[in-house]
């Protein structure tokens, strides 16, 4: 029986590149142009943000917390760099970051000392740096002239290769590296499978959480700097599309809100999925109303493809 | 005997601590009230109820799911798929109209119930699809724009007075929440519902129908949130896909205010109103108040961590840690 | 044991309520005298601080409240039409008597009309309004509701647009969201108006959200699907139309022509550095100073005439040539107009809009001709009998002679868009007349 | 109570199989009315199994089921309990966040609708209480049942099988009780079982137990089960508990399961961790304890005596108030797990699935977990898989443990989960370890394992603080035994290998 189990288990890893595939070539086919190197790149550009973001909302969900803030932390995060650029150029850059680490610490240290839900913390500190970031933006966008800011996310440090496609790419190894090879991604799995026996077993489990939150906002920092740099100016608002889409991406990819089960590669494929059938879509030039639904139906259809049940008590 | 002691602590502590709700929400009106002196006039304070009464019913709504131990985030959809379709099928605004927003209600709710207890879907990303879902069919229906329903029955069903001075709305609400508290806590589905949100597999194998109940709780909450939008609809005399954007947010922290964990199997339907009354209490005071909306946002943030804060202290005596 | 709590919880809240209900009384005849004399309060609802229309307009407000002598209050309700009603409502409840500004939905229009006509409240309203919903359906303190005729914006769009491309070029259309009015008819005004132009053709056209990211990323996805043939993109905002010039930039795509709609402070850069071919403006500051100043004048006694119910308000065209002007004119700190001259009240005689207003005749209102009448209703016949009257001619006349202080139009140097425009539906098509300093 | 031997209950030819696998193959019983019936078999023998069949959790492959001669096969456990037979199960079978009063009923309140569709909840609350009186159960039936001791709630269950059957109009219910006895401590067991024997009057009950003694002292017959088929019966009058152990294992087995033979006294004298007047008001005061290397200190009393809190409070899960705690000559400060674990304490909870095991992890990240950051070389925290997997296999030989590294920690039977709450911490090769009930739940089998696994480490020089309310343990295992009694060090005694007290002598202590 172990065998037949095994087997279906085999399936289950295969099944999600195949909705992948199947996607893909469904557009593939109705746009030749689709497969191009430029929308590749394209492609990897659009999903850049997500991408980010979502790598940070992974090392939450592992551990079975979650993180409301990361799109406020981005536009607020971007605000700061914006405004900085003038002065500091590239350096502005570097505080916006560390802003991110900054608000994650609140988060974690609130969630960990004062000991409210991590949910509640961050929805509340999302409205909290809306505000803050509105009241430095004066609710209007900060263009951004600083040529070494606009490099950022417009230059290029490795060849041709476009700093906005290469970012990404690096902050995935980063992550994977992190969370698969390291004590510490190891021990956000444990946090996530039985924060109390993690505890017992002298595993720091405050520090983890707190500086998982810090990852977290680390990235949601640098992907607003980055949205920042791109579009030449930090708009209010801009991150707004982050937060559900971020945990739509993790959990499409079949990590588990509950923790503990998942890990960075799933959240690739989820961005990339979101990715792609967003950029298929406007293509297809389909009517929003029709967007939504399908969009909708293929975040069903992931999960059900994605979950594995076998590790989970019940399903919630 | 060292038991009984820390008993007797922890049934004080729990006596403030329910009463933190209430506590705020005076503080709150007592602060407002020297912050606009129009805070405290009469017709204000009808216009906090009106304005909550359909913040109660879609939060008392989703508090069954969430009592259960699962999430609906569908909430958008709902209001705005329910309010749709029915102005669509009968923009008349008459009984029938009524009729339909809350059949459709039920039955965008029984959807999310079937994908998560038959096909086994966790509920946070079924009800986050299918709040998409809903939505794009809201779309499809008006090409975004709204469909006025001007009939004076529809629109009576909330501004009405039937009792000088107090809009329908507030007295309807009022019973049907009634009526839903009693139903969560007299009757086996209220009980059943408790049970899974504590212990799914004892309450199975004690032969409770867990995946029936489950659908039970999501259709509660998409039924309540039709009513909801009944009483929203019919304020503003529309339906619109616009509508009920924001209101996810709102109604879970109102809900955990209220004391309803978000684990599951703790709280109640009948603490939501607390909450409930301190979010919108907040809202209208500092806008009358006219404090800068951008400070508005850091308020509402302080003052819910806050209550929550204070609100989970027993919990917290029980738990060192916290996800 | 929480049972008992909770029943502690209701008495209290009931006294609460009760304490609040004397006190009231008392409290608000304090009000009621002290309203009497001294500075009003005066209400301007808007959708959202965070968006720079929305900024500006707060600005224009502010101003004309002051100069009037008025205290200022805003209300924002970030596009929820409930809030936007309860805000009214809570307002009304404190004796604010002077209501004006926007509403998140077409359709709220109408409860709040009634609203304010229930509460006895003078409200002036701009941009948004209900289908087949005139102010005389609400009742007489629905004052003055202010216009910037979508339709006509789209048309001129689309002409500039032509002209811009020679007559001949493939473009694309980016609306905002769903269900907002302002935008689909912009967008709808575009393709009438291409029509004209046997050699131009619309090759797609998306939702962008009025955001700029969206506006990005349906760019980029329309660069690589139709690659370099494309000439020009219209959007009806300029935070969308930023977007697309970013993308573009990034494709080194350089000679597309891309117009957008609102011109605002921080968008004019990019208009400056030709990023942005054309920005159509909509003075959205002068909007909400004269609802306002309406609101005012009713609450001392003014009455509009039928013709004045509906105003049809002015809008330019911007281009490199005159953006110069345009950011020294309206971008500084105070806003160039006097609003004190705007009041009917204060100068009875020599008002002066400071803009191109003409009157609207619901019966062949733009808004709603492709809007089938609900069951059953039918626009109040007065507007029918003044038209008859040939009252409509005597307004416009009566606002053209009394549009004097011609700050709002572009220097005749600035040709060809050296004019204000504004749409006149008084014969059964749509013209658009025009204003020159 | 013997005599007149009428048949409740007759199973013919039961055989169920879990994909595959035979878990009951051909068994034949028949109960009497009015007995105590003992089910003994090791892990895996199919005991629980056959309990839960009858019950009606499973349902059997083939075979025939008679209650009172009429057939009585049950769709699911609501069928069998209302028909009569209900079961107290290992992993007990309440819902924590519900009243008393609404876990009894629950599921069967159609007993109490009003035409309203609504609930008596009075009528509910004064029958549970008139019922709670009658069984001497000093619990509020409107109290959440969390609130209720461990004890209590054993007996609620045992009540609801009462009041359920006489719900439907039985007068003597079938109880099956699913090793009620593994997580109390003495005095508990004896009120349970003066309970059960009273109650066995008008009922009839099947015991499951590891506890043999208290099987051969309580039980009138005692089944023996070994891999799933009934091998034979024992008469607790006849015979003595080695002859039963012996039929369960299958094999001539040693009389000495704590390898008290092996138990070396002579250790050095050098003290590993001291505890000098530990003390927080109400649960324990003023504690001096001396642990030496390489020595079991047996750490005993009655529940409630504060033990197993002064166990929490060393190895610092909860905080003291006085008193201070010295590990190898230095003092630790309070409240601090990971700084224990740093100096090399470790400690197993009793409760394995809340604390001990993370059931949805493998057991290979289990085993590392507490060593996981000393596996990681410190430059890029990357964590050496080479070491990390021989640690690992090196373990799992050593302990015997039956699971691949990848096996779900949940997928193993409690004695393996304890093998690996150990192992985790031998990996770290600490010096000192708390051990609260390391055997609790775990069969006979695996708990000689565990023992001598205990007296492996300790040879090594690893000291243990055993807490445990299994008196024969503590005796049996320990080099040293102390006793609480209310909070306070009652006695302190040698227990060399030929000194060993009795549990009598210790006994007075306690109470």
């Amino acid at each position: 029986m172990k065998e037949s189990v095994n087997k279906m288990t085999a399936l289950m890893k295969y099944l999600p590149l195949l909705l992948l595939v199947v996607v893909s070539l469904f557009f593939g086919i109705l746009y030749p142009r689709f497969f191009s190197i430029q929308n590749v790149l394209n492609l990897i550009r659009q999903m850049s943000f997500l991408m980010i973001v979502s790598m940070g909302m992974t090392f939450i969900i592992l551990m079975g917390s979650i993180d409301a803030s990361v799109g406020a932390n981005a536009t607020f995060c971007g605000v700061i760099g914006a405004l900085l650029a003038p002065y500091l150029g590239g350096g502005a850059i570097i505080i916006g970051l560390l802003a991110g680490a900054g608000v994650g610490a609140v988060n974690g240290i609130i969630v960990t000392k004062v000991k409210v839900p991590s949910f509640l913390v961050t929805l509340a500190l999302m409205g909290a740096l809306d505000g803050a970031a509105l009241l430095l933006m004066h609710s209007s966008p900060v263009n951004i002239s600083n040529q070494t800011f606009l490099d950022f996310s417009n230059g290029s440090l490795l060849f041709s290769f476009p700093n906005v496609d290469l970012i990404p790419i690096v902050i995935i190894v980063i992550c994977y590296y992190i969370i698969t090879k390291t004590a510490f991604g190891r021990s956000l799995y444990a946090i996530g499978g039985n924060e109390q026996a993690t505890f017992y077993s002298g595993i720091k489990v405050r520090h983890i959480q707190v500086i998982a939150f810090m990852i977290s906002g680390v990235m949601s920092g640098l992907a607003g700097c980055l949205q920042a740099s791109m579009f030449e100016a930090a708009c209010p608002y801009m991150g707004n599309s982050f937060l559900m889409n971020s945990i739509a991406a993790v959990v499409i990819g079949g990590t588990q809100l509950s923790g503990g089960v998942g890990g960075p590669l799933r959240t690739v494929f989820g961005v990339v999925l979101i990715a792609i059938i967003g950029s298929g879509m406007n293509f297809m030039g389909l009517e929003p109303a029709t967007r939504q639904i399908v969009t909708g139906a293929i975040m069903i259809l992931a999960v059900s493809v994605n979950i594995d049940r076998s590790k989970m008590a019940y399903v919630k | 005997m060292t038991a009984d002691v820390k008993e007797k602590a922890k049934i004080d502590i729990n006596k403030i601590v329910n009463l933190v709700p209430i506590i705020v929400i005076i503080a709150l009106m007592i602060i407002f009230s020297f912050l606009s002196p129009a805070f405290l006039r009469f017709r204000n304070l009808v216009e906090i109820l009106q304005l909550s009464s359909i913040y109660l019913l879609i939060a008392a709504g989703v508090t069954f799911p969430i009592l259960m131990g699962s999430i609906d985030l569908s909430i958008t959809g709902i209001i705005v798929g329910s309010g749709v379709i029915a102005a669509t099928i009968a923009p008349a605004g008459g009984l029938f109209t009524v009729f339909l927003i809350l059949f459709i209600g039920l039955c965008l709710g029984l959807f999310n119930g079937f994908l998560v207890a038959k096909i086994k879907l966790p509920s946070f990303i079924v009800t986050l699809a299918t709040n998409f879902i809903y939505c794009g069919i809201a779309v499809a229906l008006t090409e975004g724009y709204n469909i006025n329903i001007r009939s004076n029955f529809f629109s009576n069903i909330s501004n009405g007075r039937m009792i000088p001075g107090i809009p329908n709305s507030i007295i309807l609400a009022g019973i049907i929440y009634i009526i839903f508290v009693y139903l969560s806590e007299k009757t086996k589905t209220g009980r059943y519902i408790m049970a899974i949100g504590g212990k799914e597999d004892v309450a199975a194998r004690m032969g409770i129908n867990v995946a029936k109940y489950k659908i039970i709780a999501f259709a509660l909450s998409g039924l309540l949130i039709g009513f909801g939008t009944l009483f929203l609809s019919a304020r503003l005399g529309m339906a619109s896909a616009q509508l009920g954007s924001g209101y996810i947010f709102s109604t879970l922290i109102a809900v955990v205010v209220g004391g309803t964990a978000l684990s599951g199997g703790v709280g109640g339907v009948r603490r939501t109103i607390l909450g409930v009354l301190i979010i919108t209490i907040l809202e209208n005071g500092m806008t009358l108040g006219g404090l800068d909306v951008r400070i508005q946002y850091m308020v509402k943030a302080v003052i819910l961590i806050g209550s929550v804060y204070l609100i989970s202290i027993p919990d917290r005596s029980r738990q060192d840690l916290m996800k | 044991m929480y049972k008992n709590s909770f029943k502690i919880a209701t008495t209290l809240l009931i006294c609460v309520f009760f304490w609040a209900e004397t006190f009231c009384f008392a409290s608000g005849d304090q009000e009621q005298s002290a309203a009497a004399d001294g500075p009003q309060k005066m209400l301007t609802t808007y959708a959202t601080m965070a968006n720079d229309f929305f900024l500006t307009f707060d600005q224009g407000a502010k101003e004309a409240t002051e100069a009037l002598g008025n205290e200022y209050i805003s209300a924002t309700d970030d596009r929820k039409p409930e809030k936007f009603i309860s805000n009214m409502s809570s307002y009304a409840a404190s004796d604010v008597k002077m209501m004006s500004g926007y509403s998140p939905t077409i359709g709220s229009v109408i409860e709040a009309t009634k609203l304010v006509n229930r509460e006895k409240v003078f409200y002036s309203n701009v941009l948004e309004i209900a289908d087949w919903w005139t102010p005389l359906d609400a009742g007489p303190y629905w004052g003055m509701f202010h216009f910037p005729d979508a339709r006509a914006i789209g048309m001129q769009g689309g002409d500039v647009m032509a002209e811009a491309v020679g007559e001949k070029g493939k473009t694309l259309l980016l609306l905002g969201f769903p269900g907002s009015k302002a935008g689909n008819d912009r967008g709808l005004g575009y393709k009438i108006a291409l029509e004209n132009y046997p050699g131009m053709e619309v090759l797609a056209e998306e939702y962008g959200d009025f955001t700029r990211d969206k506006g990005y990323s349906v760019t980029a996805d329309w660069i690589i699907k139709y690659g370099d043939t494309i000439d020009g993109i219209y959007c009806t905002n300029t935070s969308m139309a930023v977007g697309a010039a970013v993308a573009c930039k990034e494709a080194g795509l350089t000679d597309v022509k891309i117009i957008g709609t609102d011109a605002n402070k921080e968008n004019m850069k990019y208009l400056k550095d030709g990023s942005l071919y054309g920005i159509c403006g909509i003075f959205g500051p002068w909007l909400a100073g004269h609802a306002a100043v309406v609101a005012y004048d009713m609450y001392n006694g003014w009455e509009p005439t039928v013709a004045e119910t509906m105003m049809s308000t002015g809008f330019i065209m911007l281009t490199q040539d005159n953006a110069d002007w345009y950011i020294d004119t309206f971008c500084g700190d105070n806003l160039p107009y006097d609003w004190k001259k705007m009041s009917r009240t204060l100068n009875p005689d020599n008002w002066d809009p400071q803009n191109l207003m003409v009157p609207i005749n619901p019966n062949t209102f733009s808004n709603w001709e492709f809007v089938e009448k609900p069951k059953g209703y039918d626009v109040p016949e007065e507007y029918a009998m003044a038209l008859a009257a040939g009252e409509y001619k005597e307004i416009r006349q009566l606002y053209l002679d009394h549009f004097k202080d011609h700050t709002t139009v572009p220097p005749s140097s600035s040709a060809p868009y050296d004019k204000v425009f504004a749409s006149n539906n008084i014969n059964d098509e749509t013209v658009v007349d025009s204003v020159v300093k | 109570m013997r005599g007149e031997r009428e048949i409740l209950f007759k199973a013919e030819g039961i055989t169920k199989q879990f994909s595959g696998v035979r878990a009951l193959n051909d068994v034949s019983i028949e109960i009497y009315k009015n007995e105590i019936l003992g089910l003994s078999g090791e892990n895996g023998a199919g005991k629980s199994t056959l309990m839960k069949v009858i019950a009606g959790v499973y349902s059997k492959d083939s075979g025939r089921m008679f209650l009172k001669d009429r057939e009585y096969n049950p769709a699911n456990y609501r069928e069998g309990t209302s028909q009569g037979i209900s079961m107290v199960f290992q992993e007990q079978n309440l819902v924590p966040n519900l009243f008393g009063y609404e876990n009894i009923f629950l599921s069967h309140e159609k007993f109490f609708l009003k035409k309203s569709g609504v609930l008596n909840t009075k009528a509910m609350i004064d029958k549970t209480r008139m019922y709670f009186e009658q069984f001497e159960i000093d619990a509020d039936p409107a109290k959440r049942v969390s609130s209720y001791s461990f004890h209590q709630r054993q007996l609620v269950e045992i009540v609801r099988a009462f009041m359920i059957s006489e719900l439907y109009g039985i007068t003597h219910p079938f109880i099956l009780l699913d090793e009620p006895t593994a997580a109390l401590a003495e005095k508990e067991r004896e009120l349970l079982f003066s309970k059960v024997t009273k109650y066995s009057e008008n009922a009839t009950f099947c015991l499951i137990s590891h506890r043999l003694s208290e099987m051969m002292t309580y039980c009138n017959r005692i089944m023996v089960l070994r891999d799933g088929e009934l091998v034979g019966e024992v008469d607790p009058k006849t015979s003595e508990e080695h002859d039963l152990h012996t039929m369960m294992v299958g094999r001539e087995v040693s009389r000495d399961i704590y390898g008290t033979s092996k138990q070396e006294d002579g250790f050095r004298d050098e003290k590993a961790m001291e505890i000098k007047g530990l003390t927080q008001e109400g649960v324990y005061e003023d504690i001096n304890i001396d642990l030496n290397k390489g020595m079991i200190l047996g750490l005993g009393g009655l529940v409630g005596c504060g033990k197993r809190d002064l166990g929490k409070a060393i190895y610092g899960i909860t905080e003291y108030q006085s008193g201070n705690i010295l590990v190898n000559g230095n003092s630790v400060n309070k409240g601090q797990i990971s700084l224990m674990v740093k100096k090399r304490v470790g400690y197993i909870p009793a409760e394995r699935k809340g604390f001990g095991i993370i059931e949805y992890l493998p057991v290979s990240w289990n085993i590392s977990l507490p060593s996981i950051f000393s596996l990681s070389n410190n430059v890029l925290m990357k964590v050496d898989r080479k070491k990390e997997s021989s640690l690992i296999d090196k373990y799992i030989k050593r302990f015997r443990i039956k699971a691949s590294p990848e096996d779900m920690c949940f997928s193993l039977s409690g004695g393996n989960q304890q093998k690996v709450v150990l192992a985790k911490w031998i990996a770290k090769n600490l010096d000192i370890i708390i051990l609260d009930n390391p055997t609790r739940g775990v069969d006979v089998g695996a708990k000689e394992e565990i023992y001598s696994l205990l007296r492996e480490i300790v040879k090594e020089g690893v000291s243990i603080l055993m807490i445990t309310d299994d008196l024969l343990e503590l005796i049996g295992l320990s080099n040293q035994i102390v006793i609480m009694k209310e909070g306070r060090i009652s006695e302190i005694r040698d227990a060399g290998k030929n000194s060993k007290p009795t549990e009598k002598e210790l006994v007075q202590y306690m109470v």
